[in-house]
């Protein structure tokens, strides 16, 4: 699946978007995140509040017990700051 | 059905009022919210905007029907901005137009409030002095506003 | 200190709106509201408005002070019409500015809520058919809006 | 002192302003509106429901237990409907 990051999730990861395949214990939206934090350092600074990062698949808003399974395109980043 | 648009360019508000109310004579009430850039004490440079693509269109989309099924109204715009925006520009419009002043009112608010805490968009400071300042910090009271209107999540 | 107008002349919204911006770069929110004259589904010629001159202008400066002593304002407007104004004319405008939208959206309604209750304007509906209608009924959701907000009597 | 009438308290009335000279015994606006009431038909019209009719002394809102003396201008009208 890809995923994408975007403000200083981003900036943290070093990286716009990628390729990921979590193994098959990655079931939901909290397990991917424990999952990403363990990726190296840039993923364990920015995943260090997990409650803080915001998830969406196919550009919708998801909750941590979100399964990730089918997913093509998931995003995280900070809580949104528009308007 | 809203308009909804997501651009850097800047908007002409005056304008986009006129088209939503024209030829519309139901209308009593128009309501313009237009967001603007404050400079920060004269600090700010600019703010950049980061968005999320497809997304950021979809989720204002999502908030102007949640508004249109709620309130009786006539036209509802919402045009956000992104990339570098100097003090004292635009960054958003929400019009709202319905026959009486409460709906358009409320409205309006509505898709502010959800906007801010929704929307995928990310703020962050450049000062002048060339300093790149922290990113905007989501406030607590943003997600109060939004509560208000117990609006559902997205699917 | 706000600006109130009472004219038979109509007014340019989006001018109002940049004069209380120019050059106020602290402004992050800009609320413009509008109400317009409904066409009462095709059968009004026009709305006849009747004032006090004087005290409209009065009970519309009080308002706008009491919102300013309240809200955190950068700026706010208020034109009122009289006279024959026919559908689709624009009646009044207010436009309020403030660092943070909230202040300026509830400056907006509360001066409004006033408007509708406290300041001397009668309209009457004249209709195509050639009849003048009855004069236009206070409402008491009015007087409700305008409780939201408990400010003072005048003296 | 002066009387102004407006919309359809004006109607009935038939004149727009006219100066009044009430009895020492009327002393508040509740007073004066039962006195004006008693002047002839139109203006037993025009104030048939006493406590719709606002009223203004130099055009500021007054409550029906005003006093009314030194008033130069009082104003008589319908609930308001701008807006």
């Amino acid at each position: 699946m890809k995923a994408v990051y975007f403000a200083w999730v981003r900036e943290r990861i070093g990286k716009d978007e990628e390729v990921i395949d979590p193994p098959a214990e990655v079931v939901t939206v909290e397990d991917l995140i424990a999952w990403m934090s363990r990726r190296g350092e840039g993923y364990a600074y920015a995943f260090e509040k997990p409650r803080v990062i915001r998830v969406a698949i196919e550009r919708a808003h998801v909750g941590p017990d979100a399964k990730i399974a089918g997913a093509r395109e998931i995003a995280f980043f900070p809580p949104m700051t528009g308007g | 059905m809203g308009t909804v648009r997501v651009q850097h360019e800047d908007f002409d508000a005056a304008a986009e009022a006129r088209t939503l109310s024209a030829g519309r004579r139901g209308i009593g009430a128009l309501v313009t919210f237009v967001g603007l850039c404050r400079d920060e004490g004269g600090r700010l440079a600019a703010l950049e905007i980061e968005h999320y693509p497809g997304m950021a269109e979809a989720e204002i989309a999502r908030v102007v029907a949640a508004a249109e099924a709620r309130w009786p109204l006539l036209g509802l715009t919402a045009v956000h901005r992104h990339g570098s925006i100097a003090p004292g520009e635009q960054i958003v419009l929400v019009a709202a137009a319905a026959a009486h002043r409460r709906d358009a009112f409320e409205a309006a608010e509505m898709v502010m409030d959800y906007l801010k805490t929704q929307a995928p968009f990310w703020k962050r400071a450049r000062f002048i002095d060339g300093s790149a300042g922290a990113w905007v910090e989501a406030k607590s009271s943003d997600d109060d506003d939004a509560a208000r209107w117990s609006v559902p999540e997205s699917p």
